[in-house]
């Protein structure tokens, strides 16, 4: 490689600013790894001429998993072999995201050894993505990672790696145990996880509260977020408090809820529960003061994706509220469902919600053995296009 | 570490979080009652018990050396016990049982160039994805923009004074990798130009049927070139959204003078006040312009201004927008109204005003 | 009027309205100040000249004989100055310029069978259509439902003591001539059974490429019967709306064990307060049962008296089922939610709820 | 006829209860007309077979005319002989359906003479609809209704009878002159409204304030709906007087706003006039106390329409404000431009709202020669598939 190559001109404007940059840190992993340095000159070059130098990807992976490896290969492998290959590993995390230093550590070690040194803490999906190796590290990197308690994350047409709000571990608001669940899917569904048997990706995402901290509902095919039934927990005392600290509780708590059902007078905070839609508004401003109802479970939401093809999607309602005990067991019941529905009817790169629409929704509620509740709707139809079944009598 | 003749070991799942949580998390898990802000970037939570646990936030450009990630590891051991936690938008949460480190770990932080905040009424840290150091399907680098903005953004993630939270994301293409459709302002790479066909490694390469119907406007037809069958693209119908190209490598559209960069803004994702609500369409095109992107930073910069100055105690920018209408978010902005703006994608007609509730 | 030899007149439109208006309206013309409520179905416009003029507005059947026209000739002759006119919703209002003329005139309608109402929150007059008198296309007769319904809300229409304008309307097919789509409680015909093609007369009643392109979800197709071109009609496919039959005569959807009636609510024209909204369906289907239609009486008035109990001042059909969710409409007008109150059609996806915004 | 046929059990029982019955009308006609008597007949076996008698209508008309008549034969011509024809005129009302008790009297004549005497005072859009004749006598009615000063409304294809709310006639909100605009609309398009031009039916109604009391919004291809620019009118002293008299001006006037933009303190009212949508809710209500502004006009909306094919249609924002002195050469512009093109691009019976759709509206404001603005808009475009243009730069 010529000196030249290795000048990165551009790139080194990014290492100005007081924002930690990733030229540096692509810089720091290049003083043990080749690869960086390759990996630098492609990027000044993509940068010089605006222009990305990747090929697409094609099939790579560990012995016996359809997915965990983003395969990756520049499209001038001459000039920088050390990235002829590039691929990525994506590393299940541990739910919400915990580690020990230990943990760090011992990942650091595996990638320092077999990859680039380069991760991404995390990727959108959740995973810890390591960033850049060859065909045939990919084998001993996965075994270094199992034997370190690591799995691999999904890819291609598999469930993904599910993912979650740090809930109970540090959250007062957490409806469910976001972690516990979370964990639990992963693990029951490792198959579906390593060995692509759908026909697109599935994605589940766990947020403890409605303030969904994970995204849920923008960007997980079931979403699962907490909520509560019955009165939100008052504390008059922190409400007293919260008012003499000069929080304008009419104007920044009342006025402020989408329904509207919060009155103040006189020092007393009332709440017309029936009419709350647990949006959180008033729980944030005040969490001293108040908390979600004592009835805790989630609302199980359907369908969410990114806009390819048919535009995006956020999920939709179709459980409304599942008890917390009863949560686990009751996804899985439906999803084993949903996934044979799917597995049925759904188009090769089908998301399930693009399914959902095209088939319908009380068809697909049929199918899954859900009964049709106004909660999964904002308004009943009001085009008068109906189908009516010619076996019932339509009452 | 396993040793060369062990076992192949699948199908484990991850590590079980239990054992990475800090003690006075595991005994209050579930348990408790309320957090207070201590300062930007630093949380404390309170549980039933009276026990406090200290978060200290900070900044991540989320590709991270090893190098890096063991002085993370360093600062937990020194710090917080050896407990750390990564949050959902990327930064890096260290786990305090004692106040008294938490100065003392800011500091550390702040020597190693890691700002502390993003909490409360800042702006976190920008989600984003690959861009030109992993993608192959890219119109724009990721990392570099988000360096480049944050960089101009790094008062508004150390202080907590925005009106309410306000999340950026940018996503390199239209699949949009990460819930770039949602947050108050997205930077979207775009194309341009429609895919230009490769009929020599075409045949070799793809599935005609299949990539023909990949096109979600109809805009591949099949035709035969030296006498190979191939497809060809209807310019006029084609809306640069690539999907033509993921499924086969034959349609590459990338195209460096019009490749560049769209600005989305007032989506949002929690159900605080009003519903989630995908981000709409601010500016259509910026060009690229590597390594700073000056006109993408000054046209975020921008918007968060003005944001700041005009919205009121608790309203996202989607909110703010919705009590001021649209025609003034453009007028406050300087942004230009074109005809992009107006959606002409299958449920565009519900877009149009059908009131007369207009602010005049 | 003009004799049988006189030149044939042609495009002269209609009569100027100066010369209808009565002397008091001419004068203060454009210049109203505000106006006052008297007592139901009378109003008392006040102008800048300190000008008054009353109306008394009459509920008629919209179906009028000469005979009961003239009547209202008369009327208009001996209290209201010879004025008179109709409203929008096929009222009849006399303009009085004397006070003193409000009593008399509103007890010679009430001797004639006709009550006066229908202005400010009572129900005014039911929007309808033709039905069984003059439409070949009806599922159900309109005229016939409107009397039935009238008769029982008489007090709602000459009692002002609603929380809002209450708007009612009915169309006897899915055609919806009137506003019936935008209305606070919709009464609507359908048909349940798809068209029986009639292969005589199909071949020279209608165009076959214009009858398959008529059905707007592709349910006819090409057929050849008895060695004529035909169409047949796929049933799954077929969703009742008769736009197959509005093209070609040959194609009827009559059936009256499966024709009848459904109801819709919430929707409002008005810019007030709230946008302009469609009606959304609250009763797939009520069988027709003339010539009284009970259930759909009875199902009319249960949503206005639901809706009269819970409503809070100001608020519409539609306005108050925004506040207490669709959820509790069902739960409170005890009307039962099934499969097709879920959308199917091609906007389907918008209407799914999507966010967690639930009354739990 | 045989006796038992003029028996009417089942309409007779239309005659009971409060409100006036159309069963009696029709009978009332029938002392002088034969046809009522056919009419009962046809109708009360409809009711006992819950089946119309109608068939679909033919194309009947007057001299010249391409529309304002409405063929019908009933499906029973033997039984029913003097309902064989029962064709209906749609006689043009005129503006605000104001009459004098004479005119009313000359149209009930000819009708009498011509028809069944059966009216509908009036047809949905407007007309003053005569219901029910033969062929022979449309022309004679014809040849009447002109001498009287009346003439035709549409029909078919064409532009139909333009409609209005009583306006400036008897309403303090009205924000133009609707009755003058409708019926200058009318005179200058006799043509369109006789002689069917265009691929599909066109309506123009007009209503001279957001309250919209012709329901234009909802029916109308056209819809001019009054509104003002500036500051609301206010009275302060008639606001004290609806405080005294017991209106609580917090809850049901400030409450109620839509855009929360008005603050009642210490009995004064501030309207953030910049935010006012013009909803006129607390006009609505304080009738003597506010006012719409004073520099009026209207918003001009287009392309609403009932469900038939592709589902119902509001009328959308095609020019936010328009003076209203400018009201009617505008409007008149505009029409050329949009009937031009829905000339040359709408399909057969495709309203122009539908047209609309298909486009984009880009694409139509293009070729009437629109600019865009955001008032058009509920929001900007959410899904990123732009058709950007190769030609310009796309910024
Ligand atoms: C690595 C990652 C971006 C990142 O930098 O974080 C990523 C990278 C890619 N995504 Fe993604 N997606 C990643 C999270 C997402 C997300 C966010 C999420 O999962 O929460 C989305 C939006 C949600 C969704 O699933 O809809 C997302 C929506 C897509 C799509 C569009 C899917 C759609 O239905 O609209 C594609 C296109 C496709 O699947 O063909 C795609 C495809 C891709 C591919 C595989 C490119 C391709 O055309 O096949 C990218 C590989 C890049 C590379 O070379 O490394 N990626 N992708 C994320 C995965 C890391 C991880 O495992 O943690
Ligand atoms: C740590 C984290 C969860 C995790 O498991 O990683 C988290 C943690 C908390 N969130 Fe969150 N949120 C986190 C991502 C999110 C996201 C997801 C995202 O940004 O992609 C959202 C949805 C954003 C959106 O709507 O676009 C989110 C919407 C909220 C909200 C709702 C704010 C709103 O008004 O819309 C609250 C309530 C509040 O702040 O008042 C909240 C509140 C909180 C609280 C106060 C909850 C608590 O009592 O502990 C936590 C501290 C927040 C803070 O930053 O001040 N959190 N929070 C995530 C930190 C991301 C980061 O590094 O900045
Ligand atoms: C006479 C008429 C206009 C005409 O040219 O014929 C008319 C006249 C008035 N309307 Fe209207 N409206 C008339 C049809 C309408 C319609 C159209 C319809 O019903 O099909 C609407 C839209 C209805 C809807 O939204 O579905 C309509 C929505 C209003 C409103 C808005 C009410 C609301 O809160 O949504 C007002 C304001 C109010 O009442 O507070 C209003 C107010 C008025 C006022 C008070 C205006 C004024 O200052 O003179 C008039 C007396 C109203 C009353 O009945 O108390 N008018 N008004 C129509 C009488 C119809 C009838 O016989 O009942
Ligand atoms: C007479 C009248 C109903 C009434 O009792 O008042 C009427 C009667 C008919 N309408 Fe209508 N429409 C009448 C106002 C309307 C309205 C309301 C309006 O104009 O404000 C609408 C809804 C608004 C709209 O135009 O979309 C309306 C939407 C339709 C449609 C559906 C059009 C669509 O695009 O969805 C059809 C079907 C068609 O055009 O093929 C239709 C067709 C018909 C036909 C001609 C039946 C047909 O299939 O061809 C009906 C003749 C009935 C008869 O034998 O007398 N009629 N029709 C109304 C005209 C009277 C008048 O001139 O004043
Ligand atoms: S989603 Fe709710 S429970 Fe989870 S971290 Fe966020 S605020 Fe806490
Ligand atoms: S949670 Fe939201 S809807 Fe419920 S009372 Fe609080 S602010 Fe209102
Ligand atoms: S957004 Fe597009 S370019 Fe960026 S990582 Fe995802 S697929 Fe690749
Ligand atoms: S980029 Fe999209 S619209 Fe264009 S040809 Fe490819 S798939 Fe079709
Ligand atoms: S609604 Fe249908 S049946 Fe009734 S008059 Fe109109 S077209 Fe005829
Ligand atoms: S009734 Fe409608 S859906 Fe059924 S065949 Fe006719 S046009 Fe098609
Ligand atoms: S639309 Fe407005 S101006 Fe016309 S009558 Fe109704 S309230 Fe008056
Ligand atoms: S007109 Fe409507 S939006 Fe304007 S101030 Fe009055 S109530 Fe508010």
């Amino acid at each position: 490689m010529a000196d030249d190559d290795t000048k990165t001109p551009l790139l080194d404007q990014l290492e100005e600013g007081p924002w930690p940059s990733f030229v540096t840190e692509i810089k720091r992993a290049g003083t043990k790894s080749p690869v960086c340095g390759d990996l630098l000159g492609q990027l000044e070059q993509s940068y010089a001429e605006k222009k990305g130098h990747w090929k697409h990807g094609g099939i790579v992976g560990v012995l016996g998993y359809g997915g965990g490896v983003i395969g990756r290969y520049s499209d001038l492998p001459e000039k920088y072999p050390n990235v002829a290959h590039f691929h990525t590993m994506r590393v299940n995390q541990p739910a919400g995201w915990f580690y020990t230093s230990d943990a760090i550590r011992t990942l650091c070690d595996i990638w320092e050894e077999h990859g680039s040194g380069l991760t991404n803490m995390h990727g959108s999906t959740g995973d810890i993505v390591f960033l850049g190796t060859r065909t045939d590290q990919l084998e001993p990197a996965f075994k270094k990672l199992t034997a370190a308690g690591f799995d691999l994350g999904g890819s291609g047409s598999s469930m993904r790696t599910p993912s979650c709000c740090v809930g109970q571990a540090r959250c007062e608001w957490a409806c469910y145990d976001t972690m516990a669940l979370c964990d639990d899917l992963t693990r029951s569904y490792q198959d579906e996880l390593h060995r692509p048997p759908f026909p697109y990706k599935f994605k589940i995402k766990c947020s403890g509260c409605p303030n969904d901290c994970v995204a849920s509902i923008a960007r997980a095919d079931l979403s699962i977020i907490g909520t509560w039934k019955g009165e939100i927990q008052q504390d008059a005392g922190a409400i007293a408090e919260y008012a003499a600290s000069g929080l304008d509780i009419q104007k920044d708590v009342c006025d402020r809820c989408p329904t509207r059902c919060m009155t103040y007078e006189r020092g007393t905070l009332t709440i017309e529960n029936r009419e709350c839609v647990r949006c959180m508004h008033c729980i944030n401003v005040m969490p001293k003061a108040l908390g979600p109802g004592t009835e805790r479970g989630a609302t199980i939401l359907i369908g969410a994706k990114a806009p390819i093809v048919q535009g995006a999607l956020l999920s939709s309602v179709l459980v409304p509220f599942v008890p917390a005990e009863e949560l686990a067991e009751t996804i899985k019941e439906l999803l084993k469902r949903v996934w044979e529905f799917w597995d049925e009817y759904g188009k090769n790169r089908e998301r399930i919600g693009e399914l959902i629409q095209r088939v319908g929704l009380a068809n697909f509620l049929d199918a899954i053995g859900l009964d049709p509740v106004p909660e999964m709707v904002s308004a009943p139809r009001d085009n008068p296009f109906i189908f009516y079944q010619t076996d019932g009598d339509g009452h | 570490m396993a040793t060369a003749t062990a076992k192949r070991i699948t199908d484990i799942g991850p590590p079980h979080y239990e054992k990475f949580l800090h003690p006075v998390v595991k005994k209050n898990y579930g348990t408790w009652r309320y957090h207070e802000n201590i300062q930007p970037g630093v949380l404390c939570h309170v549980a039933e018990s009276g026990d406090r646990i200290y978060t200290v936030r900070a900044g991540s450009p989320r590709l991270l050396s090893v190098q890096t990630l063991r002085q993370f590891a360093d600062l937990a051991d020194r710090y917080a016990d050896g407990y750390l936690r990564f949050t959902s938008r990327h930064n890096v949460e260290f786990l305090l049982s004692d106040r008294e480190q938490i100065a003392p770990l800011v500091g550390a932080l702040a020597e190693l160039g890691f700002p502390v905040g993003g909490t409360n009424n800042a702006i976190s840290n920008i989600v984003h994805t690959q861009g030109w150091v992993h993608c192959h399907s890219a119109a724009t680098d990721a990392s570099g923009i988000v360096k480049a903005v944050m960089d101009v953004l790094y008062d508004r993630f150390t202080h907590e004074n925005l009106p309410a939270k306000l999340r950026i994301a940018l996503a390199c293409c239209l699949n949009m990798c990460g819930a770039v459709h949602c947050s108050d302002i997205a930077i979207l790479g775009v194309h341009r130009r429609a895919p230009k066909v490769n009929h020599e490694t075409l045949p070799r390469t793809c599935e005609v049927p299949t990539l023909i119907a990949s096109c979600p406007t109809g805009a591949i037809r099949p035709a035969t070139v030296a006498e190979k069958a191939s497809v060809e693209v209807v310019q006029e119908q084609c809306m640069f959204c690539g999907n033509c190209y993921t499924v086969c490598p034959s349609m590459p559209l990338n195209d460096p003078e019009n490749d560049g960069l769209s600005i989305w803004v007032g989506g949002k994702v929690s159900n605080a006040r009003s519903a989630p609500a995908f981000s709409k369409l601010a500016i259509p095109f910026i060009p690229n312009n590597p390594p700073r992107w000056p006109e993408v930073v000054d046209a975020v910069v921008n918007i968060v201004d003005v944001y700041a100055r005009h919205a009121r105690k608790f309203e996202r920018m989607g909110e703010w927008i919705a009590r001021i209408g649209w025609p003034r978010f453009f007028e406050l902005t300087g942004i230009p109204f074109t005809r992009y703006h107006l959606d002409d994608f299958k449920h565009a007609g519900l877009s149009y005003a059908r009131s007369t509730h207009i602010r005049l």
